[in-house]
């Protein structure tokens, strides 16, 4: 088998986490949805490190997950004070925007 | 000497800037004035004539240059002026009959208490008229040109309260404008031609112009005059302008402004004798206003428009003489002159009649006046006698002159003109007795003063209690004594004029040639005198023998015609009122929706299709989510394809 | 030529930041003193009027082009500069505008005064007058920019100060209720806005335009490379470049068929502000066709003159015959200078020296003239509380002083001999006629519909049987006085005596001519100069 | 294990791990985005994950594939089920889809994307693959080789990271931490806005029923047998997870009734038999 199939796997997660993303309201699974996204990039960027043989693609898989669970954590927060304030996760309800 | 030239205009002007501006404390003293200061410049004229008599005949044109009025390259009106024999008569006739007439105005206007600015008015006609004929070039003239035509608006619009008398103000300046169209055209046409349009090059030049341009030139210098002169086609404000006070009528609708056209024809008689098809058109047109304003003249009861006919026709007679060219100019000037003399008397008469008669202007109700008024009687009489060309009065002398040179013209048309002029003599006559005798002979006719708005002319006088039975009495001195002086003027301008050498006077300008009429001078002589009976006949059978309706009977058709201005002002009405109305509305109409509704469309498709946009933003994350998403894949598809390629 | 650049005291500069400054400490005054506020902008107006003399009388006509030369690099990687010069059609509108400006505060003294509904703390007093003051600087100034990028910024620059001078301060006098004046008013506001900025956008493209094809900014260099045949342009860019600039000038003017805006723009701001649109920011349409469209594109310009000689003679006609049909007094005034400034551009585009030299009379003389009517038409119409013609009537008897100005002021509109105006509207004529005799006969006609409006109006107005709504009617009091006395003696003096003006324009005039390279069509009889 | 890793072509036993846990992670990605219990969808993403961090070990990466054991699937993911637990557990949103056509982009643009990285990864020609063995063994390990990298050319990286998640860690306290402005309310405060208010005067009714159900979501029953959603607490009225037993409840009366019925019924009838 060659391992590119693992970026063949990595793109299939990434579209089906966006399509997540996309198509679900409630926020917290939408949250889940991205971190889904961010995997399957890291799942890229450490087969890529291994295709190149140096290590500089799973350090920048390593930030990422740094920065996504900083990410979570202010998310997740924000998701809860707006569930607090509005008493709904959903997207759809922090539509204010419009005109 | 030349410089004096310039103080003939500024006395005047002065009096007009004192006047208007000076405020009420001028009321008590202004017309005094203003009568002085037209005096002042008459003083001046008289000196400057002395003056020029002086000299030998070729020489006694003066220039005075003050200044460059508009300098631009290749276009220089200089404020120039010249005073030949020309200008001089004019001078002399202005300043004269002004003055006179400021006198006049002195006891008419008793009662108004805008008097000081009819006076202010009346200088500011005298010095335009005085900037109109002493001016060096074209563009000079129509400086003064418009300015008499301001006075004039001013003037017939003098009783602004009375709506018919601001409308005839209004109708005469515009109708003035369309002349004056025809004025500026023409400078244009010089300034292409000659490129200048000052008196002297012109005319030095006026040789080596194509006839084509002349013509031009000279057709449109005659709608000018028919503006000015209220020849046809342009002849329906006059009959108005009666509107204005009766003094107005005498010094600029009869004796002075209104024969401007006949200076201005007169003026360029280089262009005209070297554009033979404008002359005969001039003659033409003078030979039809002849006609038209004595038919109306016969009709109108109202004096005062019978006397304006009277004056148009009379102005026919000028502007037809002058399109005689060299055989007719300076005789044009001659009846000019003495018809500035009688006129403004029979006006100034006329005036003072209805200054007895509580402003009564219709004739049907006078009657019998000769008793009550003995000498507007006989001053009224005198130049009653001149106009019709009596033998010996002025009239006759100037008159009769004019038909000879219409036969003189030669051919075909010499006989037509001089049939023309023959008649307009008889119907002169025939008028003119009309009016002497409705208003000095039969029995009285008198009525209750009506009340002064719906007087068809509320003078000044018309304080008078309404309804009040009027009793005629001759009016004060200031009065009389102006009405004598033109009598005598009318009386014997014209044997002065014929002994003294009138011809030779005005020669050096105009040129003067005699005309070979085909017709013996006495057999004219003889016409001219036949008619004039026979018009005086008829009008005696008519109005002297049986007794004058006070109701003016149904008429003729001619006659209702006639009175109706021969249909002249229905026709304008239909044509340029009404039609000017519609396209005006019409216009207004267009712009709002049109021109206008164009733009705003646009306006509104604009934000049609933005409000359309606006959808788009619905405001929920996960749309634009999608299309984030899209346009990135759209984004990689795009790298994609460029690795491709 | 190379003037002495920066040499001394920045006269223009001066002349501009004056007015400019004054608006900042006018819009500074607070709000309870109210006067002072008027009283400075009314000193700071007649100083500039002394400065813009001075550049008036310093400007030799037989000197170079462009005087009191300053130029600084301004924005170095575009090459644009701030460079300023007046030629002499240049110094007569600085003339013409600082002249007016005084008599515009004079006459606007308490057109923004509170209202007896508004609060204590009322502001837009001083807010007006610094308006005016800022209007007038920027104006000024454009009149003296020779670099194309500067001039387009103040072009557009001058939109803000307007827009809120006729949106925010309508004339009191108005029919129908107050909401209504309001939207009538922001409408009238948001359409002179829109249509002047797509102009100016439109321009803007051209400026970038002529940036890539001249590879700078600056007029005199462009103008003399243009003239030397230094820089060529092709026959189609030029044409573009032409029409953009010339759009922006033709709706500013405004040339038919872009004019709606005007009227709306006249009726509903108060008199002053009204001529201040038409008197002075109209003219710097007009002065930038002269300047800008035929120095830069002399060929295009002639390429165009056909066409635009038509739309300016329907301007003329189409202008006065709708005037003649309006009910609106200020609109009929705004009509009638949508008529007079097609005589402008009909002189300037004649190509002749008499009609450009009368053009550029004809913006001074229709600015003070326009002042004159306009002004006193105002001070009519806020006694009575109208607009509508047809609620006056008589008002002569009443209020003759009041009257008389007005008449002077529609006598000149008319262009009667004597005044101002009808030494330009002539040489526009006989300009015109020269090359083109047809246009000349139709403009002419012009001259009696002019009359035709101007005496209706009178007539409606002035005459007849007094109204009972103006029976009571105040004369003209000390200010306005003030206000029309000075107006009507420069259109006097103007009138019998344009020399002074004439020898500043004619030079500047022959300048313009040489850059389109276009020589006055010489009369057919020549030895004429040698008979008189 | 070095060699196998610089390999072009994977053993077998990697191949075969591929498919199988590759299959498990794509469904539990799957089920992630389709369940429609929060709850449900963070335990399938904690699957995905754990799969992924085995591919990262099976990649060279063991490192990283412990931190995701640890960070993701132990902290991130438990972070989720607490704040599922704060929004509500056992609410389930619908998946009817509100926005029109959001649904039918969404997939067209998930196959576009998919299709369009498909493509771009076919056509990348990844056929060499350098292996990891030199880079892993160059400073003696995998770990250590990274943590070369970081203290050594990814140094303000890192510490910048570090910057970033103090400030996240704190920027979440604020944003959830709530400052109370006013004391709390007594009991009598609170009985006294209650009658002033006018409604509830009375303390709330206790949930449960008939003493069969003392549950907190169990709504109490009206005389008429309805649910009175007051009894149960704010908390669960708003996740919406009162569990409604009135029908049941309502079923248990009518029996026990009948019932009684009986019995009374037939003590009757002896009655009648003794007399």
């Amino acid at each position: 088998m060659n391992p590119v199939n693992y970026l063949y796997l990595a793109a299939l997660l990434f579209t089906i986490g966006a399509a997540g993303v996309l198509i679900r309201r409630n926020a917290i699974v939408v949250f889940m949805c991205v971190e889904l996204m961010l995997n399957a990039c890291n799942l890229a960027f450490v087969t890529f490190s291994r295709m190149h043989g140096n290590l500089d693609g799973q350090i920048i898989a390593f930030f990422t997950m740094v920065v996504a669970a900083a990410e979570v954590v202010v998310g997740l927060a924000i998701i809860v004070s707006v569930f607090r304030a509005r008493h709904s996760a959903s997207v759809d309800d922090a539509s204010l925007m419009k005109l | 000497m030349d410089n004096l030239i310039a103080l003939l205009i500024a006395a005047p002007l002065l009096g007009a800037l004192v006047l208007l501006l000076g405020g009420r404390r001028l009321d008590k003293s202004g017309h005094w004035l203003g009568t002085l200061l037209a005096a002042v410049s008459f003083v001046i004229g008289l000196v400057l004539f002395a003056d020029m008599l002086g000299k030998s005949a070729d020489d006694r044109a003066l220039h005075q240059t003050l200044y460059t009025w508009i300098p631009v390259e290749g276009f220089q009106a200089d404020m120039a002026f010249r005073l030949d024999q020309l200008s001089m008569t004019f001078v002399l006739l202005i300043t004269g009959v002004g003055t006179l007439i400021h006198v006049y105005s002195i006891g008419y206007m008793e009662h108004d208490e805008r008097r000081r600015r009819f006076f202010g008015y009346l200088n500011l006609f005298v010095a335009a008229m005085l900037l109109l004929v002493l001016a060096d070039n074209y563009l000079l003239l129509y400086f003064g040109w418009e300015g008499v035509g301001l006075a004039s608006y001013l003037l017939i619009g003098f009783w602004q309260h009375k709506p018919t008398a601001a409308t005839a103000a209004k109708k005469a300046f515009l109708v003035n404008r369309v002349g004056d169209m025809g004025l500026s055209i023409a400078i244009m046409l010089m300034f292409t031609t000659f490129g200048t349009f000052a008196f002297g090059p012109v005319f030095e030049a006026s040789g080596q112009a194509s006839e084509g341009k002349l013509t031009a030139i000279g057709l449109m210098l005659l709608l000018a005059a028919c503006g000015k002169s209220a020849q046809v086609p342009l002849q329906s404000w006059l009959g108005d302008a009666m509107e204005g006070p009766t003094p107005v009528s005498a010094l600029i609708h009869a004796a002075t402004m209104v024969t401007a056209g006949v200076y201005l024809i007169v003026r360029s008689a280089d262009i005209f004798d070297a554009a033979p098809d404008a002359q005969l058109v001039v003659t033409v047109v003078g030979a039809v206003t002849l006609l038209f304003g004595a038919i109306v003249g016969c009709a109108k009861d109202d004096i005062k428009k019978a006397l304006a006919g009277s004056t148009m026709s009379q102005i026919g007679y000028m502007i037809l003489a002058a399109g005689l060219g060299p055989i007719g100019y300076v005789f044009a000037i001659m009846h000019l002159v003495t018809h500035g003399f009688f006129k403004a008397g029979l006006f100034l008469g006329a005036g003072s009649v209805m200054h007895g008669m509580n402003d009564e202007v219709d004739m049907r109700k006078y009657g019998g006046l000769r008793k009550y008024m003995p000498v507007t009687f006989v001053t009224f009489g005198l130049g009653y006698l001149a106009i019709i060309g009596f033998p010996g009065l002025s009239g006759f002398f100037s008159k009769d002159k004019i038909i000879e040179a219409a036969f003189a013209k030669g051919g075909t048309e010499g006989w037509i003109l001089g049939a023309v002029t023959l008649l307009g003599a008889a119907i002169t006559a025939y008028y003119m007795t009309r009016v002497m005798l409705m208003t000095f002979f039969g029995e009285k006719r008198w009525q209750p003063a009506p009340d002064a708005d719906q007087a068809p002319s509320a003078e000044p006088a018309a304080e008078h209690a309404a309804g009040a039975m009027p009793h005629p009495h001759e009016s004060p001195k200031s009065m009389v004594i102006p009405m004598i002086l033109l009598a005598v003027g009318s009386v014997a301008a014209g044997a002065v004029f014929e002994f003294a050498g009138f011809v030779e006077w005005l020669e050096p300008v105009t040129g003067f040639e005699h005309g070979h009429s085909p017709v013996s001078a006495a057999a004219v002589t003889a016409a001219t005198v036949a008619v004039m009976v026979i018009g005086v006949g008829l009008a005696y059978l008519q109005y002297g023998r049986r007794p004058v309706p006070v109701v003016a009977p149904r008429g003729s058709l001619l006659t209702r015609a006639a009175r109706r201005d021969l249909l002249q002002d229905d026709f304008n009405h239909a044509v340029f009122v009404t039609g000017g109305t519609h396209l005006t509305r019409s216009l207004v109409y267009v712009d709002h929706s049109l021109v206008d509704g164009v733009v705003n469309g646009t306006a509104a498709a604009v934000g049609g299709l933005s409000g359309r946009l606006r959808k788009l933003q619905n405001g929920y994350a996960r749309t634009y989510a999608v299309s984030m998403f899209g346009g990135t894949a759209v984004l990689i598809a795009a790298t994609l394809l460029m690795r491709a390629v | 030529m190379s003037p002495v650049v920066n040499a001394g005291f920045p006269l223009l500069t001066a002349t501009a930041l004056l007015p400019a400054a004054g608006a900042v400490l006018t819009a500074a005054v607070p709000a309870a003193r109210r006067t002072a506020a008027k009283w400075l902008a009314l000193l700071v107006s007649l100083a500039t009027l002394v400065l813009a003399a001075v550049v008036f009388a310093g400007f030799e006509p037989g000197g170079d082009r462009y005087q009191f030369v300053e130029s600084y690099s301004w924005i170095k990687d575009f090459g644009v500069r701030y460079e300023l010069g007046v030629d002499g059609i240049g110094v007569a509108l600085i003339a013409l505008t600082a002249l007016l400006i005084p008599f515009v505060i004079l006459a606007g003294w308490h057109d923004a005064d509170p209202l007896e509904t508004s609060s204590k703390r009322w502001r837009p007093t001083q807010g007006f007058f610094a308006l005016i003051l800022m209007v007038e600087a920027m104006v000024i100034l454009s009149f003296e920019a020779t670099d194309v990028f500067l001039f387009y910024i103040l072009f557009e620059a001058m939109l803000i100060p307007m827009y809120f001078l006729i949106g925010g301060f309508g004339d009191r006098a108005h029919s129908g209720s107050d909401e209504n004046a309001a939207a009538q008013r922001s409408y009238a506001a948001v359409k002179f806005l829109l249509y002047n900025l797509v102009g100016g956008l439109i321009m803007l493209a051209a400026v970038i335009g002529l940036y890539v094809v001249a590879g700078n900014f600056s007029l005199t260099e462009i103008a003399e490379a243009r003239a030397n045949g230094s820089l060529e342009m092709a026959t189609s860019t030029e044409r573009w470049l032409f029409l953009g600039f010339f759009f922006a000038f033709a709706v500013k003017a405004p040339l038919w068929p872009l004019h709606t805006w005007l009227p709306n723009a006249m009726g509903e701001a108060t008199a002053p502000v009204a001529v201040l649109i038409t008197a002075v920011v109209d003219k710097v349409g007009t002065f930038a066709m002269l300047r800008f469209c035929l120095g830069l594109f002399p060929e295009a310009s002639k390429w165009a003159t056909p066409a635009i000689v038509v739309l300016a003679l329907i301007s003329i006609v189409y202008g006065a015959l709708v005037a003649v049909g309006q009910r609106d007094i200020k609109r009929l005034v705004a009509y009638a200078s949508i008529s007079h400034f097609g005589f402008i551009i009909l002189g300037i585009f004649a190509m002749t020296s008499q009609g450009q030299s009368g053009a550029t009379l004809y913006m001074v003389n229709h600015g003070i003239s326009t002042a004159a009517l306009m002004l006193v038409a105002g001070f009519l119409i806020s006694r009575r509380g109208s607009r509508l013609i047809a609620d006056y009537g008589g008002v002569q008897k009443v209020a003759p002083v009041l009257a008389g100005t007005f008449l002077i002021g529609g006598l000149a509109t008319l262009s009667l001999p004597g005044l101002a105006p009808f030494v330009s509207e002539f040489l526009v004529l006989v300009g015109t006629f020269a090359r083109y005799p047809v246009a000349g006969i139709v403009a002419t006609t012009g001259i009696v519909l002019a009359a035709l409006y101007t005496l209706v109006l009178y007539q409606r107005t002035m005459t007849g049987p007094v109204k009972e709504e103006v029976r009571a009617l105040p004369d003209l009091r000390a200010r306005e006085l003030a206000v029309v006395v000075p107006l009507i003696a420069v259109l006097i003096f103007l009138g019998v005596f344009p020399k002074p003006l004439t020898d500043v324009v004619n030079p500047a005039v022959r300048h313009t001519l040489s850059d389109v390279r276009q020589k006055d069509p010489q009369p057919q009889i020549q030895n004429v100069e040698a008979a008189k | 294990m070095s060699a196998n890793l610089a390999a072009y072509a994977t053993s077998t036993g990697e191949a075969f791990q591929f498919w199988v846990l590759g299959t498990v992670a794509v469904v539990g990605a799957l089920s992630t985005i389709l369940m429609r219990k929060a709850v449900h969808s963070a335990l399938s993403l904690a699957g995905t994950m754990i799969v992924l961090a085995v591919f990262y070990l099976a990649n060279g990466a063991y490192f990283l594939g412990i931190v995701q054991i640890v960070v993701y699937t132990g902290a991130i993911m438990m972070l989720f089920l607490f704040v599922v637990m704060l929004v509500g557990v056992t609410a389930a949103d619908s998946l009817k889809e509100t926005l029109k056509g959001q649904r039918w982009l969404a997939v067209a643009c998930g196959l576009g994307f998919g299709i369009l990285l498909a493509a771009g990864i076919g056509n990348a020609s990844l056929t060499e693959f350098a292996g990891l063995g030199t880079a892993n063994s160059a400073h003696g390990g995998n770990v250590e080789g990274l943590a070369a990298l970081i203290f050594t050319k990814y140094v303000f990286a890192f510490e910048i990271t570090g910057a970033l998640l103090i400030t996240a860690a704190v920027g979440a306290m604020v944003l959830t931490h709530r400052e109370r402005t006013e004391r709390a309310r007594t009991q009598r405060e609170l009985s006294e806005q209650r009658v002033r208010e006018g409604k509830h005067v009375p303390p709330l009714p206790a949930p449960g029923v008939y003493a069969r159900h003392n549950a907190v979501d169990i709504a109490g029953l009206l005389p008429d047998g309805t649910a009175a959603d007051l009894t149960v607490m704010g908390t669960l009225r708003k996740r919406g997870q009162i569990r409604d037993v009135s029908t049941e409840a309502m079923a248990d009366l009518k029996a026990l009734e009948q019932r009684s019925e009986e019995r009374l019924g037939r003590d009757r009838d002896e009655e009648e038999a003794t007399r």
